[in-house]
C-alpha cells in the first residue's frame, strides 16, 4: 500500500515542538497504510474547515451489543481510505499493568486489522483501538478476545472500571482496589456487554482520599480507601522531619493546612493528632510519607451519583455509605451486592437518559439511602437541612425504629 | 366626631437626636473603643474624652404601662432621663459617670429586671406573637420565651459562653423570629384540615394555589360549592395556604409541633452568615413552660459551652467539631429527615471523601 | 370598671421565676382594664386548646393604607372586651432612642385609647401599640401623630426600618446609620403607608459587618458599613494587649481565627496585616477593641433580597453594591437613588408575593446588576459559575463595553 | 468465514497480576513510602524491604504501533519489561534497582519521551478525541494537547509549581475531559442551525425535546414535513441537542469558541473535592496551534506559580486570595457571563459583607 499523502500544511506545524507528536505517527503508519493517509486527509480538511466529519451508526461483534463506536467519513468521497473509522474498545487490566509481549501483541493484531493507531487510554480506562473498517471488528477482537481481553463499555452500559496503581505501588492505598475492580465490574459483564440501562454507569476505585481515579466526579460509584483508627504515627520520624526542614515548614505546609485544624507540632519536635476530628483527607500523609501512615482499620467510603455537566450541571458523587471494611471475602460480596442495590435501584427509579446523580437530585438522597436499605448518617451531608420544607408525621416513628436499630 | 377628619402628618421615621442621651448626641460617630466592666455593662470611651456606661436588663417586651413607667422611673432617678431598647428587647440606660452605675444596677434589680445580655451571654430571645395576637400561630410566644428566660437566667446574667448566643422562637413556619444559633421554631405535621364550609366566603382561592410551594393545592367543588383540595401525599405541611386562607386549618393542638434549629448567624465576623439547620423536631407544643423544649435547648448550650472555643459561635463550633460529633455529643438522634430534599440539597451533600468516626 | 378575672390557672405560672413576667403586666392592667381581663380569659382558653383565635379583617386610620394589624376574636362570645384587639405600628426613631417623657406620654395615650400593652419593639423594629378597638384606632393614632410618631408598615408596603445603635455609641460605627435610615425611610413614606407593592419590602442599617441588625437575612436591602483602606492599628495598644493577654491568647483569638488568615503577631509583639486579603470581617477588632478600628476610608457594602422561608426557604441577602461612600450630601443622595431603583425594579419585575430575594434567584443576580444600570463585580460572588449554561454571543461586545467604561 | 461464528469469551476485566512488575506483585499491599528523588522519578519502598524505581514518561497517548513498540523495545532493555499507564496517560517503567535509573531515563530521552509529570509538575492534560474520532466535536483534542504540552514542556518536566496542576480539555460541551485545575473546554455560542432536510430521517424527535436543558426545542412542520423549531432566546446553545440528532447543527467554524475553566479539584486532599469555574471564554478555536487558548493558560500558571503558597491547588489558592484578586491578577475581565444564573446559582453568591478592595 502507499497511496500518496495529502498535503497537510496544518497538521505539519503539529509535528515540531518539544512533546511526542500524533501526527508524525500518524504519517510513519501512513507510509504502508492507506487508512492513515486518509486520516490526515480528513484531519487536515477538519482543521482547515473547523468542523468534524464523522458520523455515528451501528457497528459491533456478535454476542454482544456495545464496546464499538462506529464512525463514517462524511467526506469519504475525498477520504475514501479511512470511509469507516471505527473504534474497539478493550478493558485493560486494573491500574493499567503490561508486559510488553502483551503490548506487543496488540500492536500486531491492530496493524493487521486495524489503522495501527491505539489510544492508551481513553478517559475511561479503556484501550482504544482507533480505526477499523465494519468488516474487520470482527476478527481483530476475536484475536483480543483470545489474548485474555474482553470489550469494554459503551452506550447505556455499565462502563469499563478504573482504580489506581494503590496495593501494586503506592503506600496509601486502603484497601485491593484491583480486586475490588474485578470483583464488581465483573458482576456486572452482561450489562457492560449488553447495553439495557436508562443510561451510562461508572465505577471507579481509589486507593485513598487523594483519588487518583477523580472518581468523586467522574463516576457513578466512587469507591474510596479511608481508616477508621488513629493514623499511624513515627514520631522518630517526624524528628527526622523536622529536623531536615525545620518547624516553621512543618507548621506552614502540615499543621496550618489540616482542614480541621486537628494538628498540632509539639515542642519537642513530635506530632499530635486530634483524630476523632481528623477528615482523613491524607493531607499531612501527602507532606510525610515516611512519618505518617493510614490507620490499621481500614476500608472504604462509597460515594454515588458522580457525573459530568448534562443535563443538569455538573455532579460531584455524594457519600452513601460512610465507611465499609473491606478485607475478607465477605467483604468483598458485601461491596458488590451492594453495587448491584445501587444499580437496580437506578434501573427502576432512573427516568430514561438520567444518571444515577441526576436520579438522587430528582429524588432526594433520604430516598436512596431509604431504597437501599441503609440508615442516614450525619457524615452523608455537610450540614441537615436549613428549611422546613419537609413532613415530619414520620418523625416519632422513626425514632422508635432508629432506637431498635441501635438496640440491636 | 370632627366634621373634617383629621389627615396625618407624614412624618415618617423621627429624627434620633430629640432622644438621645446628651453624651450620645455629643459624641455621635466619635466612639473610641469599649469593654465591658461586668456583664450587662459596657463602657464606651469617645475620642473626645468623653465616656459613658450603659446597663443593659431584660424586659418582658411585651409591657404594660406600669412597667414601662416603672423603668422611666428609674431612667429619671438613676440615669438622667434617656433609654434606648436593643434590638432585642432588652433596654438599655445610659450615664456619663460610672458613679451612676453601682445604684442604677441595684434599682433595676430590685425592681426585677435582670442585667446582662451582654458579650458572651445568652441575651433576649426574638419575641414574637403568638396566641397573643397573631391569626396564624400554632404556639404562643410570651409564654414560651418567658419560660425559656425563667431557665436560661443565670446565661443571660453571665458572661460564660464561648460566644454571644442569639436565640429565635416562631411560633409559625413563617418565622417572624429569624435565623438563631439555637431557633425554637413551630413545625406542623399534618396536612392542613380544610373547613369546606367557609372556603367559599373567607378564602381567595386562586391566591392560596398560588401560595403552595410544592402545587398540592387545587381548587375543587366539595358539596356543590366551590373549595379546594390537598394532595397529602404532596403537602409538605408548611402552613403557607393558612394566612391567605384561614379554612385550612394547619394549627393542630397536637400534630403542630416544635423543631430545634442550630447555627443560624447573621454576623460577618470570621465566618460569612449562616442559615440555622434543622435538628430536632417532634418536641411537644407544651403550655404552660414548654419543658421538652428547653430541655433541648439546654443540652445543646450545655455541649456548646462545655466544647466550644472562645469566639466560636455555636454553628462555626459545630462546623469545626463536625455534624457527627454534634449529634453525639447532644445525643440527638440523626434521621432521614434532616436530609435536605428541598430546592438546592445538593449544596447542603457531603460530595467529598471527608468523614468523621 | 372591674370584670371579674377569669381563672388562669396556665397563665399563672408563667407568674413565677426570675425573667420579668408579662402575665403579671397584663394581671396589672386588668385591674382596670376589662379589654385585659378577658385578653387573658381568651389566652388561658389558647393555652387549654393550645389554638390560636384571632383572625383579620381590616381596620386604618384615615389617610393611610395599612400600619394596624387587625384582630377580631373567634371566641368573642366568651371574651366579649377584647373582641377587638388591634395592633398600631409605631415608628420609633433610629436606634430606638427615648427621653422618658415621650415614653410616658406614650402609655398615658395606650392607656386612654388602648389595652395598656405596648411592645417595644416589634422584630421589625416598630413600637407596637397592641389591643385595639377598632373605634380607638384614629383618635390613638392621632395622638402619637402630634406627637411626632407615624405609623409603621404592615401589608405589602415599605416596612419600618431599622438601624443600628451605630454612631451613637459604637467605635465600630463606618458611616451614619440613623442619617442613612431616615433619609432613605423617609423617601418611601407613600410606600410605607399605602401599601402597592408585590409584597413586603424592608430596608436594614447596620454599622458594620457584626450586623447588629441582622440586615443580611432579615431586610430586602441590607446597608452595612465597612472600610476601603487598611484597619487602623495602634500599635502601642496591640503591645499593650499582648502583654495582658500573653501571645498565645492572641494567637488563638485573633490571628488564627481571622477567616482569610491575614493577620501575623510578630516576634516584637506589633500586629502585620495583609489588608489587601481582609474581608472587612470585623473579628480582629472586636477583640482588640482599643488597639485596632475600621480604616478611615469608611463608606458602606450593599445587599439585596433577605428574608424569611416562604416560599423557597430562607435566603440571605446577596452582594450587590460591594462598596460606596456615604458622608456628603451626594454620597446620601445616591443612597437613596438607588434604593429607589431597586425598588422600582423590583415592582416591576416582581410577581406578586415574591419578595425581591426570590425574584432574583428567579432571574438571575446578573440581570438585576444589569437592570440597575450598575457593573457586575467578582466581589458579588463566592465563586463564578461552575456550569457552561450561558449564552455567550454577547462576549465580545461586552469585553468591549468594558473597555470603554473603563477608558473613562 | 467459518460457519458457526466466535461467541465471544466474557472474561470482563483480567487479573492484574499477570502483566505485573514482579517487584510490585511481590510487594501488593507492602509497600511503606515513597519520595521523589528527581521530576520524573519515584523511589517507592516496601515494607518487605525492597524498593522500586518509578520513570515516568509523557506519550502523545494516539499512539501509533511503532511508538508502542519502541516504548517496548525501551522497557525491554532498560526495565524488565514491564510498563504501565497512568490515568493520564503517561507511561511508566518500574526498575527495582536504583542503578538502571539513568540509562532508562536516557534512553526515553534519546527517543523524544518527555521525562516528568510527578509531583508538582504541570502532568499531561486529559486528552478526548475531537476531530479525530468524535461525532460531535467543537475542535480537535489531540492537536490542542499537543499545542499546549509543547508549551508546557517546561512545567512537565520540571516540578516548580505550588502544587500538582491537573489540566483537562473537552472538545465538545459534553466534557469528557473531566473537571480540572485548569480546563480548556469548547463553549458554543450560536443556537444550532437546523438542517431540515435530514430531521425527519435522523433524528428521533422526542428524545432530542426531552434533551434540551431548557426545554427550547419543540416539534414542528416545516416545508410540510416534520421537523424542529428552536426558541432561540431559551437557547443556551449547551448544544446537548446535537448528538441525538445531527441536523441540529451546533457547531460552527466561527462561533464555536473556547472558554477556560479554573479550580476543579478531585482530591480530598485538604480542602473537598470542588467544581471548576469558569473564568474566561470567546476565545478563538484557531488551528492548528491554539495560540490564544494557550496564551490565557500559561498566563493563569505564571499567576499561580508566583502567587500560591506550597501545596495549595489552583482552586484553593484563588479560595484564599479571592475571585476578585485572581481577576485582577490575571488582567481578565469579569463579566455578568461569571455571575451563575443556572439551578442552584444561590449558593454561589456571596450572601455576606464580606469583601476584598
Ligand atoms: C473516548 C472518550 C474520550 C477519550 O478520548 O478518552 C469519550 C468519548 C465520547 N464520549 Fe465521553 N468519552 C470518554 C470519557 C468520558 C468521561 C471521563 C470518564 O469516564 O472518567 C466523561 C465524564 C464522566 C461522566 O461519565 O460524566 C464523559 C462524559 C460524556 C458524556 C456526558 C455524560 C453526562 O452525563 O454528562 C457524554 C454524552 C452522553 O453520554 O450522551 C459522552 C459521550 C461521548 C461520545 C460517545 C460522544 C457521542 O455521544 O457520540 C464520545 C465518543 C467519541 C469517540 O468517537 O470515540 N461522554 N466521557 C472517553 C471514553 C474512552 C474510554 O472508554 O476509555
Ligand atoms: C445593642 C445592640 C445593637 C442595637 O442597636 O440594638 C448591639 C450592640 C453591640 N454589639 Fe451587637 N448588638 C446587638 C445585636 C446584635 C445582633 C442581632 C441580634 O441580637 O439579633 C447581632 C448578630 C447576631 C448574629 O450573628 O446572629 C450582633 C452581633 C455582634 C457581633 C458579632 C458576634 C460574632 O462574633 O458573630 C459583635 C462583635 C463582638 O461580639 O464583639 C457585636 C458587638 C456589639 C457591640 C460590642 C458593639 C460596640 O462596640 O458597642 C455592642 C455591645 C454589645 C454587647 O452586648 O456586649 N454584635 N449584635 C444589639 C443588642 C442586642 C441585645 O440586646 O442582645
Ligand atoms: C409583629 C411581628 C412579630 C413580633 O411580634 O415582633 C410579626 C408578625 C407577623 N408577621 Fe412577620 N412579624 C414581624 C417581623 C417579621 C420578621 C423580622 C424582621 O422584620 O426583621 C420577619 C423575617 C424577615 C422577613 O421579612 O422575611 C417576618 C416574616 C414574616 C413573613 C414571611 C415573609 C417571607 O417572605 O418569608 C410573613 C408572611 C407574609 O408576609 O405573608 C409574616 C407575617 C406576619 C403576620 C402579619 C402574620 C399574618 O400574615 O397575619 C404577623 C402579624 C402578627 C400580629 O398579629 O401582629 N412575617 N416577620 C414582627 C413585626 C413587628 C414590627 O413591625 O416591628
Ligand atoms: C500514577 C497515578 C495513579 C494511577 O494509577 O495512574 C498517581 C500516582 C500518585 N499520586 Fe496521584 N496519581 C495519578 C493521578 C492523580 C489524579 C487524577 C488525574 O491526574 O487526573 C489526582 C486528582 C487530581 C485532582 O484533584 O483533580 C491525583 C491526586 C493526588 C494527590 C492529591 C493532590 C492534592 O494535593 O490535591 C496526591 C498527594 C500528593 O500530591 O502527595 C497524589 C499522590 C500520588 C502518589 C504520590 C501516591 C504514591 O504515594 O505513590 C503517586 C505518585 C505521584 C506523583 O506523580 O508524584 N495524587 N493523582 C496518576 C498519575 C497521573 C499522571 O500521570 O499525571
Ligand atoms: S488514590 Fe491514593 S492509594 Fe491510589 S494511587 Fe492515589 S494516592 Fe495511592
Ligand atoms: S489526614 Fe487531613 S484531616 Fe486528618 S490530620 Fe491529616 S491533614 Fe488533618
Ligand atoms: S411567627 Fe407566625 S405566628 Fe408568630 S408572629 Fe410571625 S406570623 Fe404570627
Ligand atoms: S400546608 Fe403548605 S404544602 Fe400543604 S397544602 Fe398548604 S401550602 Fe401546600
Ligand atoms: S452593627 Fe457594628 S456599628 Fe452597628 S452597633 Fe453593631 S457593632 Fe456597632
Ligand atoms: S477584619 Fe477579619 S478579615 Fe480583616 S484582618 Fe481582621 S479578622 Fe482578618
Ligand atoms: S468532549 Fe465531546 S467531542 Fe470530545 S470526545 Fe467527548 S463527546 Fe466527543
Ligand atoms: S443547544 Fe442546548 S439549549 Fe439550545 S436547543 Fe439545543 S439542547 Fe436546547
Amino acid at each position: 500500500m502507499s497511496k500518496k499523502m495529502h498535503a497537510t500544511p496544518m497538521l505539519d506545524q503539529l509535528e515540531s515542538g518539544p512533546w511526542p507528536s500524533f501526527i508524525t505517527g500518524i504519517k510513519r503508519l501512513a507510509k504502508d497504510n492507506d487508512m492513515a493517509v486518509d486520516l490526515l486527509g480528513q484531519l487536515e480538511h477538519s482543521y482547515e474547515t473547523r468542523k468534524g466529519y464523522w458520523k455515528g451508526g451501528t457497528a459491533s461483534v456478535i454476542g454482544y451489543g456495545g464496546g464499538v463506536i462506529p464512525r463514517f467519513s462524511e467526506v469519504a468521497e475525498k477520504f475514501p481510505e479511512s470511509k469507516e473509522f471505527h473504534t474497539i474498545r478493550i478493558m485493560p487490566a486494573p491500574a493499567m499493568h503490561y508486559d510488553t509481549a502483551t503490548l506487543r501483541k496488540f500492536c500486531d493484531i491492530w496493524e493487521k486489522f486495524g489503522s495501527g493507531l491505539i489510544a492508551l487510554h481513553g478517559q475511561t480506562g479503556d484501550v482504544m483501538l482507533q480505526g477499523c473498517t465494519t468488516e474487520n471488528i470482527q476478527p481483530a477482537f476475536d484475536e483480543f478476545n483470545k489474548l485474555g481481553f474482553d470489550m469494554g463499555g459503551a452506550g447505556p452500559s455499565v462502563r469499563t472500571g478504573m482504580s489506581c496503581v494503590g496495593h501494586a505501588r503506592c503506600e496509601h492505598s486502603c484497601y485491593d482496589e484491583g480486586r475490588a475492580h474485578r470483583e464488581v465490574l465483573n458482576s456486572f459483564i452482561d450489562d457492560i456487554h449488553r447495553p439495557a440501562l436508562p443510561y451510562k454507569f461508572k465505577f471507579k476505585f481509589s486507593g485513598c482520599g487523594n483519588d487518583c481515579m477523580n472518581s468523586v466526579q467522574r463516576s457513578d460509584m466512587a469507591v474510596i480507601g479511608t481508616w477508621r483508627d488513629d493514623i499511624q504515627v513515627d514520631q522518630a520520624e517526624v524528628k527526622n522531619f523536622v529536623k531536615a526542614k525545620g518547624r516553621e515548614y512543618v507548621i506552614d505546609n502540615v499543621t496550618t493546612r489540616c482542614p480541621t485544624q486537628c494538628l498540632k507540632l509539639k515542642a519537642d519536635d513530635t506530632l499530635e493528632i486530634d483524630n476523632r476530628n481528623c477528615v482523613r483527607c491524607m493531607h499531612c500523609i501527602n507532606v510525610m510519607t515516611k512519618a505518617l501512615s493510614p490507620g490499621k482499620d481500614r476500608g472504604v467510603t462509597i460515594l454515588a451519583g458522580g457525573k459530568r455537566t448534562l443535563k443538569i450541571g455538573d455532579l460531584l458523587g455524594t457519600m452513601i455509605v460512610p465507611f465499609m471494611k473491606l478485607e475478607t471475602d465477605e467483604d468483598f460480596g458485601k461491596l458488590v451486592a451492594l453495587s448491584r442495590n445501587l444499580m437496580e435501584f437506578w434501573v427502576e427509579n432512573g427516568l430514561e437518559h438520567e444518571r444515577c446523580g441526576e436520579m438522587i437530585e430528582r429524588i432526594g438522597l433520604n430516598n436512596l439511602i431509604e431504597g437501599l436499605g441503609m440508615e442516614v448518617d450525619p457524615n452523608m451531608v455537610r450540614h441537615p437541612r436549613t428549611n422546613p420544607y419537609v413532613r415530619l408525621d414520620g418523625w416519632d416513628d422513626e425514632i422508635e425504629r432508629l432506637k431498635q436499630v441501635k438496640a440491636g | 366626631m370632627s366634621a373634617q377628619p383629621r389627615m396625618p402628618t407624614e412624618s415618617g421615621t423621627p429624627d434620633h437626636f430629640q432622644y438621645m442621651h446628651p453624651t450620645l448626641r455629643r459624641n455621635y460617630g466619635q466612639w473610641s473603643w469599649h469593654e465591658r466592666p461586668r456583664p450587662g455593662v459596657l463602657h464606651h470611651v469617645s475620642r473626645t474624652g468623653d465616656q459613658v456606661w450603659t446597663v443593659r436588663a431584660g424586659t418582658q417586651r411585651q409591657m404594660d404601662v406600669h412597667t414601662i413607667r416603672k423603668l422611666c422611673d428609674i431612667a429619671d432617678k438613676y440615669a438622667d432621663g434617656y433609654v434606648r431598647f436593643t434590638i432585642r428587647s432588652n433596654i438599655e440606660f445610659m450615664v456619663a459617670d460610672e458613679k451612676k452605675v453601682k445604684p442604677l444596677i441595684e434599682a433595676l434589680t430590685k425592681e426585677g429586671f435582670p442585667i446582662g445580655g451582654t458579650g458572651n451571654s445568652v441575651s433576649m430571645i426574638s419575641h414574637t406573637q403568638g396566641w397573643l395576637h397573631c391569626d396564624i400561630p400554632g404556639t404562643d410566644a410570651s409564654g414560651v420565651v418567658k419560660s425559656l428566660m425563667d431557665e436560661l437566667h443565670q446565661e443571660f446574667i453571665n458572661e460564660d459562653m464561648p460566644n454571644r448566643v442569639k436565640i429565635t422562637t416562631s411560633c409559625c413556619q413563617i418565622n417572624c423570629g429569624g435565623q438563631g444559633d439555637i431557633a425554637i421554631n413551630v413545625q406542623h405535621t399534618k396536612p392542613p384540615r380544610i373547613n369546606h364550609d367557609l372556603v367559599a366566603n373567607l378564602c381567595e382561592r386562586p391566591s392560596v394555589v398560588a401560595r403552595c410551594p410544592v402545587a398540592a393545592i387545587r381548587p375543587a367543588m366539595v358539596n356543590g360549592r366551590p373549595s379546594l383540595e390537598v394532595d397529602e401525599r404532596k403537602c409538605i405541611c408548611c402552613g403557607a395556604c393558612y394566612p391567605p386562607c384561614p379554612p385550612m386549618q394547619i394549627n393542630d393542638p397536637e400534630h403542630s409541633k416544635i423543631a430545634i434549629w442550630v447555627g443560624g448567624k447573621n454576623s460577618n465576623a470570621r465566618s460569612k452568615p449562616s442559615l440555622h439547620k434543622l435538628v430536632a423536631a417532634g418536641i411537644p407544643n407544651n403550655p404552660p413552660r414548654w419543658p421538652e423544649a428547653a430541655a433541648v435547648v439546654k443540652k445543646i448550650l450545655a455541649v456548646y459551652k462545655q466544647d466550644a472555643h472562645a469566639w466560636e459561635r455555636m454553628g462555626e463550633w459545630v462546623e469545626r467539631i463536625g455534624w457527627p460529633r454534634f449529634f453525639e455529643l447532644t445525643g440527638l438522634p440523626f434521621t432521614k429527615f434532616h436530609v435536605d430534599n428541598w430546592r438546592g440539597a445538593r449544596a447542603s451533600l457531603n460530595t467529598s471523601a471527608h468523614v468523621r468516626f
